[in-house]
């Protein structure tokens, strides 16, 4: 029922997808993150945590079930290095009403950005830079505690 | 202990993992990236500006006040970024 | 950048976010809803008032793309009849930022349930019964009135 | 005029559109209801509970009190189930 992933092998959407229908739900929400080809980022790099990374996310699917009533819940997370177009992170819920779907899904990818460790670094040529952390992603994660 | 360090932390240290045995003084993270920052002209680097460093224990994220204790593995990294 | 569609034949999902995907955006959200067996259902007959139905969904995907930025939105319903297991809607939506394809894509499917002319039938075995329309999916689609 | 009807409307009236001419003093959506129940058994039994009943006028999801003015087609139907 919950799927975790931490992969450097693209993300097969369709198979994600397939999975989470298979549960015979009534519903399936997805969110799948794309890398952006735009300010001349040529590739991204993902590094992460071995071990706590996985832990981070199963703590967070194991949070969505207790919080909403789920009947799948899918997180894959791609790191190693991509180029634009290519999936960087998929997450899916399966549930009877849609509105469990839709909500899970928003708060765990909210939720993601803000407690699993990953870090991202965009390479532009020859040069390479750090992303910096947003406030807004700490805003859009701490917006489900007022819940 | 073992330490890890990811993304810049990893690269100014030049290293992403290291076993250390930090004095007793040591008590809380915040005084663990205040010795590090003793150790190499690379660790200095790492460790500069302390507010832009975030921590785990253990595999937990913790704030840098947390109490070391009888951690086995400590990690030094910077704010997240993923999804 | 928008794309209606409502036909007959089953729902390719891979294709449809492969076309939104395709749109240069950071984030895909997407709904699809898939026809529950539970109740002894044995098929859903999906009804339409064809013309209007296209329009309808088309006015909405307009609305949504004023509501937020958005690079791509797709709708896509099956009509006719199909069996537990296959898709009945897909909503998807592009966007640069996740709130905003996620929020489009919620508001989308809460929408196209009470603006939308489809009616169903569930078949269960010999007999067959309307779909009542239910006051909690009008109350989802005025929730939104409050933004 | 063009009727059309959908869903449990459209069966038991027994067909899906039918074009006829109201009298005169049919002038809202609700009025039609009341005319279209004269005209069978099955218009009758379509017609019975306007309050489960929903119309569009050229296409537009109309409230019953609406005015049918120079409409070329009224479809009436119970409420939408999609999605």
């Amino acid at each position: 029922m919950i799927r975790v992933s931490v992969d450097s092998a693209p993300i097969e959407l369709a198979v994600e997808v397939a999975a989470l229908e298979e549960r015979g739900a009534g519903g399936v929400a997805t969110f799948t993150g794309v890398v952006r080809g735009d300010d001349g980022i040529t590739a991204l790099e993902l590094e992460h945590y071995p071990g706590m990374t996985e832990q981070a996310l199963i703590a967070l699917a194991e949070d969505a079930t207790e919080r909403w009533s789920l009947l799948g819940v899918t997180m894959v997370h791609r790191v190693g290095v991509m180029v634009p177009g290519e999936r960087i992170v998929f997450v899916g819920t399966a549930a009877h009403h849609r509105r469990e779907a839709l909500d899970a899904c928003a708060w765990l990818i909210d939720r993601l950005k803000t407690d699993a460790p990953f870090w991202k670094r965009e390479r532009l040529g020859d040069d390479a830079r750090w992303v910096e952390a947003r406030e807004s992603d700490a805003a859009a994660a701490a917006r489900w505690n007022v819940d | 202990m073992d330490l890890l360090y990811f993304a810049w932390v990893r690269e100014r240290i030049g290293t992403g993992q290291e076993q250390l045995d930090p004095p007793e003084a040591v008590r809380n993270v915040a005084d663990l990236i205040g010795w590090l920052a003793t150790l190499s002209p690379g660790h200095a680097e790492a460790m500069r500006e302390p507010e832009r460093l975030r921590a785990a224990i253990d595999q937990k994220f913790v704030p840098l006040d947390a109490l070391l204790g009888d951690a086995r593995e400590v990690a030094l990294f910077p704010p997240v970024t993923g999804g």
